[in-house]
């Protein structure tokens, strides 16, 4: 059986320890030993964008990244984003816009989103279809995705 | 044969595939108030339709019934009126089509 | 029915009812279900893509470290070669069972051939490395019409052409022909001034849905199976893992989690089985997800295809004639979407003499799935295809052709029935008069195509059952997975009918043993069919209040009446309740009220879509940009427009997408090499303008609120539309999917 | 997914003597987006992964007008094209930082991955190339230098010798009326590997009107991405005009030799790279 390694790091503003094997992801970490589960699994190798996390203020897959490599970073998912009494304006923007169908995408593009909106928060239609490039959606024609988005940026600006 | 006791019959539409059976034959009204009975008078006048649509108590896999065009569950027991239209067609059904047996 | 009537809540736009758990993160999909002494499960598939199994030895994989559990098609009930009846189609029960679990032959590569449960997903994945199958690895046919030659190699040694319900002598991997006509073909051939004939190609493509097939198994010792995943529908689920385990439907439970996409491809299953012979062979829960190769390589595409049609008109535009010949791949077992494909293909127009040929046709790939309209898309390439081409030689614009040909009420198809009530025309006139049409395009490789769809919608079972709370909001209870709000779709008839806000219905999916037997979510059934089935509920529950009023009255029920939410009194005492108050008083009037609703619709109704586009193409790169794309639709009636445009929006892109770049690409050994999301090339937003959608609403007379399916027709014009427009670019047909850049520059001869 | 250890070294020597000791089964974890997928697709057979990321030496971004640039080989995409000083200097080699994978792999995946990772098909490696980038490398006897064009020895093979890694690249500073230049050909607009890339820098005289010096670079075309030294050289002292540039193209479609896969077709390759490399020598032209 493969070893484990005793990893600490901060989740969601929460100090979180875990044991995990070398080759555990750091979405297999999150779902299978947090029981995070709102990261979803799309392609396991950084082409959908389903399990896109933020780690240390920068949006990663989170299928790309060990889960020993986060020992001492801080890792925001979408299970911390909304308030307890309140959701984030990107989920209010997400519901208003009807921009899901399934539902399978929605946590990844909600947190690149963020990450978006946080380096700029002004986007243009077509810098935030470039950002979102990475995010795959099958069902929605991405149109009310990018619409949401629009909506988030005008209101904050 | 039983003799028609209706002023007016059901019609059906023999598909292109089974139109050797009916020597051609397109359209054909054939008395009958179920899809059973019409399928049953159709094979008395022209023998093998039966086996060609039928199992035991329901239509062939892959065969669908549609009445006056609309899309029925595929049951023998449908019941057609005096005016109805009635064709076999391949059967598809949940956006599948059937495969054949 | 009244198609002026004003709705309260029909056509209004409120927030879905499982919106916050979406996107929170907290909604439960098939591969977030964690149990304590979960195991998990992952399957061997076979390299090669046409080969016979010599034998398998699993000792290897059973002595690794942490494996708990190894089966094989050896582990399944012996399967007999009957037709089992699967509520949505009869399948050939030992072609079922072989795709789950090869046994004599493995017929694609990626074909399942065992699986491991050990306690971690990456011991099971290296224990199936330890599995040792020894092959005599076989001649594949990976193409439809190599495999209809007749020295083509054998897939199946049983398979005899099937012709309506007569079959030939000789194997063939030919599993059936079908045939519609209608009138005289050659009389209308030579009535003709011109004629048009082109073939046409198109690839095998996949649905795409972003999660992965996943389930998770629990047998339990007095033998009750639970099953949790991600379906179109938890009682096909059901019905296919017992004809497969040969076990009783009674027993087994199946708990539909959410749903991540499906577009039809979650119909047929593929790891349930397995994931219940490894949970009845370990004792635990077993929990088997597919990687993203295991579902491009392991799960049904849609089909690649040969069509070859030709259409015949006068100088004034009208056809005359019009002839079809569709040969579809079904993958290594037979059904392909050939049937559909047949029955659309000329069905936007009104045409005397028509003859349409279709062919289903095994090859080594994966059996075929279907995908959103499945054959569809493949057939009105080719018929969209030659109708611009004789509009263009004619000089007739291509809107104005489609509405002199345009089936209407009355019209007969091709394939026998008459049309009933239908939106066709509306689609075509609402994109003459789209700023879109009339917007210039006259620069340089920009095209501008049009092109229409059909697609016929079915209705089949659906219940729904819903319980009066006291407060005045009501449970509703159903059984059709949701997968692009139509929980909120099926609450909104529901609220219609009783005078309820759309937010005073909670909604749920449930399992097979808590709501009555509903089929699919597919077919672009679930807002007419399961909506059909909540409007009857809710009048179910109406009457039933109606009785109460009466009783709390104590009046006649004939004189208690309902309207706008408010029950009154029309005769002797003044009186008038709100629904919501009259909830209030169910205890001392007699008890709860379950209302209950089930339904097997056949007046579905035909939707149609006309979509326009614009593109440019790099002619030195041979890529094509879509700069404005418009997709008008016959909805019947908008129960949630937002997602009504969504369901346009969503498939005119995955069209966008089989147009321009999607298809399995193979090897000569029959190997799929673009088997990721990173090769198989799906739209990202980047590639993509806004959609606009246009929602046309022309009242389907077979549902009360006019409700037709949408979910399918979207995809049927992308195809053509965007070679329409490619044309227009370039004046260059492109004539085989997908119209990617090396074949632009192909037929541009510039390679 | 195979099982593997994992260390974070904290020094150059650390890594290098982990690398020494390990041999071929011991592999540099940068980004990851390359090594972790090749691992979990059984491409790549690992036994232990040395995490470099805490090593002073492979994050610095250090760029001074003069001499140049310094970029760590752990620095991702994302730093890079966040310093204006950066991409003003070398344009070409933003273009590749900006089109790589997504926006999330841009948050972990660096230029020097790019380059260790040897794909015929990368897209930092043309531009590093144009830019007379080389290679700093560190091992068991100490640091040497490698100009990039030579670092690629196939297929994700590399001049790396046992034990050793790289520790930055090194840029010179840019040439006054000089600009760079990197595109590639994909079928969809992001999220794509190149069918075919071309990157080019071009220096002018000082009436802009006559080019100094030129050079050009394709990717995806042959085993490694190639340095087109014949169609570079004949550009040197030719006025800018149309000819000279495609003169430049088809003395570049000459020195491709690509295969057919998945992404493209050979014959639709070669064509690219004509296309291509007119593309990329007239942007660069036009940024001076």
């Amino acid at each position: 059986m493969a070893r484990k390694s005793h990893v600490q790091t901060t989740i969601n503003g929460e100090t979180v320890e875990f044991l995990c094997e070398s080759r555990q992801s750091l979405l297999e970490v999150l779902r299978d030993e947090l029981h995070l589960t709102g990261a979803k699994e799309g392609c396991n190798n950084g082409n959908c964008g389903a399990c896109s996390v933020i780690l240390d203020g920068r949006l990663v897959n989170s299928c790309l990244v060990l889960g020993v490599e986060t020992e001492g970073k801080s890792v925001e998912t979408i299970e911390g984003l909304a308030e307890p009494d309140q959701l984030h304006p990107i989920q209010n923007a997400f519901l208003e816009n009807a921009a899901l169908q399934c539902g399978i995408c929605t946590p990844g593009f909600i947190m690149s989103a963020k990450a978006l909106l946080e380096s700029n928060p002004n986007p243009t239609e077509h810098e935030i279809r470039y950002w979102l490039a990475g995010n795959l959606c099958r069902c929605t024609g991405y149109d009310k995705i990018v619409k949401a988005v629009m909506d988030v940026a005008k209101a904050s600006a | 044969m039983p003799t028609p006791y209706f002023k007016k019959m059901p019609t059906v539409v023999i598909p292109p595939l089974m139109r050797k059976l009916t020597d051609g034959e397109e359209n054909i009204t054939i008395p009958g108030t179920t899809i059973r009975e019409v399928i049953s008078n159709l094979d008395d006048r022209y023998p093998g339709m039966k086996e060609r649509l039928c199992e035991e108590y329901r239509l062939k896999p892959g065969i669908a019934v549609y009445i006056n065009g609309l899309l029925t569950r595929g049951s023998i027991l449908d019941r057609v009126d005096t005016d109805a239209e009635i064709h076999f067609l391949p059967a598809i059904s949940g956006g599948v089509a059937a495969p054949p047996d | 029915m009244d198609e002026k009537k004003e709705y309260k809540v029909i056509g209004t736009r409120p927030i879905r009812h499982d919106g916050v758990d979406k996107v929170t993160g907290r909604a439960l999909y098939g591969a977030d279900v964690q149990m304590a002494g979960l195991l998990h499960g992952r399957v061997l598939r076979s390299p090669h893509a046409h080969a016979r199994i010599i034998s398998i030895d699993t000792s290897r994989a059973e002595a690794y470290p942490g494996v708990k559990g190894v089966v094989t098609a050896a582990d399944l009930p012996e399967a007999e070669d009957r037709i089992a009846d699967l509520g949505e189609g009869a399948v050939n029960l030992k072609y079922l069972c072989d795709n789950i679990l090869a046994s004599d032959k493995a017929l694609y590569k990626g074909h399942a051939v065992a699986a491991v449960a050990a306690t971690s997903p990456h011991i099971a994945e290296e224990a199936c490395q330890l599995i040792d199958v020894e092959y005599e690895v076989l001649e594949p046919v990976l193409e439809v019409r190599q495999a209809m030659e007749s020295d083509a190699p054998l897939l199946h040694d049983s398979i005899r052409t099937t012709s309506m319900g007569e079959t030939a002598d000789e194997p063939s991997n030919v599993a059936s022909h079908i045939q519609h006509k209608l009138g005289d073909p050659d009389k209308g051939f030579e009535e003709a001034d011109i004629t048009v004939e082109r073939d046409f190609v198109t690839g095998t493509v996949h649905q795409g849905y972003i999660e992965p097939h996943n389930a998770t198994a629990q047998f339990n010792q007095d033998g009750h199976l639970t099953i949790w995943c991600s379906t179109q529908g938890a009682f096909t689920v059901r019905e296919q893992v017992a004809e497969i385990l040969q076990y009783p439907v009674s027993k087994i439970k199946v708990i539909p989690m959410e749903i991540g996409g499906g577009f039809g491809g979650k119909i047929s299953v593929y790891i349930k089985p397995v994931a219940a012979l490894l949970a009845k062979k370990t004792g635990k829960p077993v929990k088997v997800l597919m990687s993203r190769t295991d579902v491009f390589e392991g799960t049904g595409p849609t089909p690649a295809s040969y069509i070859r049609v030709k259409m015949g008109a006068t100088n004034d535009g009208k056809i005359t004639a019009a002839e079809a010949y569709l040969a579809f791949e079904a993958g290594a077992y037979p059904g392909s979407p050939v049937g559909p494909g047949a029955m659309c293909i000329f069905a936007p127009y009104s045409i005397e003499n028509v003859v349409i040929d279709g062919y289903d046709v095994v090859v080594n790939k994966p059996k075929t799935a279907p995908y959103r309209a499945p054959g569809a898309p493949n057939a009105a390439f080719g018929s969209e295809s030659v109708l611009d081409e004789i509009a263009e030689k004619l000089g007739i614009d291509p809107l104005e052709i489609r509405l002199l040909n345009a089936a209407k009420e009355g019209d007969r198809r091709a394939d026998g029935p008459v049309h009933p009530r239908i939106g066709f025309v509306e689609t075509v006139e609402a994109a003459k008069s789209h700023p879109h049409y009339t917007a210039p395009n006259g620069k340089k490789h920009h095209g501008r195509g049009v092109a229409s769809g059909y697609w016929f919608n079915i209705g089949l079972e659906s219940s729904v059952t819903i319980n009066v709370n006291a407060d005045g909001t009501i449970n509703l209870i159903e059984g059709s997975t949701d997968i692009g709000g139509t929980r909120s779709s099926i609450a909104m008839q529901a609220a219609e009918v009783l005078g309820i806000p759309a937010e005073s219905v909670n909604p749920s999916v449930v399992d097979t043993n808590s709501v009555g037997y509903t089929a699919v979510t597919g077919g672009s059934r679930t807002t007419y069919a399961t909506g059909y089935a909540a409007y009857e509920a809710a009048q179910d529950v109406k009457r039933q209040m109606i009785g109460r009023a009466a009783k709390l009255w104590e009046v006649e029920e004939a004189n208690v009446q309902f309207a706008d939410g408010v029950f009154s009194s029309i005769n002797g005492k003044e009186e008038e309740i709100s629904f919501r108050d009259l909830c209030s008083h169910l205890g001392q009037t007699g008890g709860p009220i379950v209302g209950s609703g089930t339904v097997n619709p056949g007046g579905a109704g035909g939707a149609y879509a006309t979509h326009l586009v614009d593109v440019a193409v790099d002619e030195e790169t041979g890529k094509v940009e879509i700069l404005r794309y418009t997709a008008i639709q016959d909805a019947g009636r908008a129960i949630h427009p937002s997602y009504v445009e969504g369901q346009i929006q969503g498939g005119a892109v995955q069209g966008i997408g089989w147009a321009l770049n999607e298809e399995y690409i193979y090897n000569d050994e029959g190997a799929m090499t673009n088997a990721s999301f990173l090769d198989y090339r799906m739209p990202t937003c980047l590639d993509l303008p806004m959609i606009d959608a246009v929602i046309i609403e022309v009242p389907n007379p077979g549902h009360p609120y006019g409700v037709r399916g949408v979910g399918e027709v979207p995809i049927v014009p992308p195809l053509p539309a965007i070679a329409n427009a490619i044309y227009d670019a370039i004046g260059v047909r492109m004539t085989e999917l997908p119209m990617s850049p090396d074949r632009l520059l192909k037929a541009m001869g510039k390679i | 997914m195979q099982d593997f250890g994992y260390v974070a070294a904290k020094t150059v020597s650390e890594a290098v003597t982990l690398l020494d000791e390990k041999g071929q089964t011991a592999r540099i974890l940068a980004g990851g987006t390359d090594l972790i997928v090749q691992v979990r697709e059984a491409r790549r057979d690992v036994d232990l992964m040395i995490d470099i990321k805490s090593i002073p030496e492979v994050n610095v971004l250090d760029y001074n007008a003069d001499t140049g640039l310094t970029l760590g080989a752990a620095v991702e995409c994302y730093k890079v094209y966040a310093v204006d000083e950066i991409c003003n200097a070398y344009p070409g080699l933003i273009d590749a930082t900006k089109i790589i994978g997504g926006t999330a792999i841009q948050g972990r995946a660096g230029v020097g991955g790019n380059l260790c990772n040897a794909s015929p098909a990368a897209d930092c490696i043309p531009p590093l190339i144009v830019l007379n980038a080389t290679a700093v490398i560190a091992g068991p006897n100490g640091e040497r230098e490698l100009p990039v064009e030579q670092f690629c020895t196939g297929p994700g093979q590399t001049a790396l010798e046992n034990g050793e890694m790289l520790v930055s690249m090194k840029i010179p500073a840019p040439a006054s009326n000089s600009s760079s230049f990197y595109l590639r050909f994909i079928p969809r607009n992001e999220m794509d590997i190149a069918v075919v890339g071309a990157g080019a820098s071009v220096t002018l005289d000082d009436a802009k009107q006559t080019i100094v010096s030129a050079r050009i670079s394709l990717g995806a075309v042959a085993p490694t991405p190639l340095f087109a030294e014949e169609a570079s050289a004949l550009l040197a002292g030719r006025e800018v005009s149309d000819a000279a540039i495609d003169e430049a193209a088809a003395a570049a479609q000459a020195i491709a030799r690509p295969i057919s896969d998945m992404r493209g077709t050979a014959e639709q390759r070669t064509h690219l790279v004509g296309v291509l490399t007119r593309r990329a020598l007239n942007g660069a032209i036009q940024r001076i």
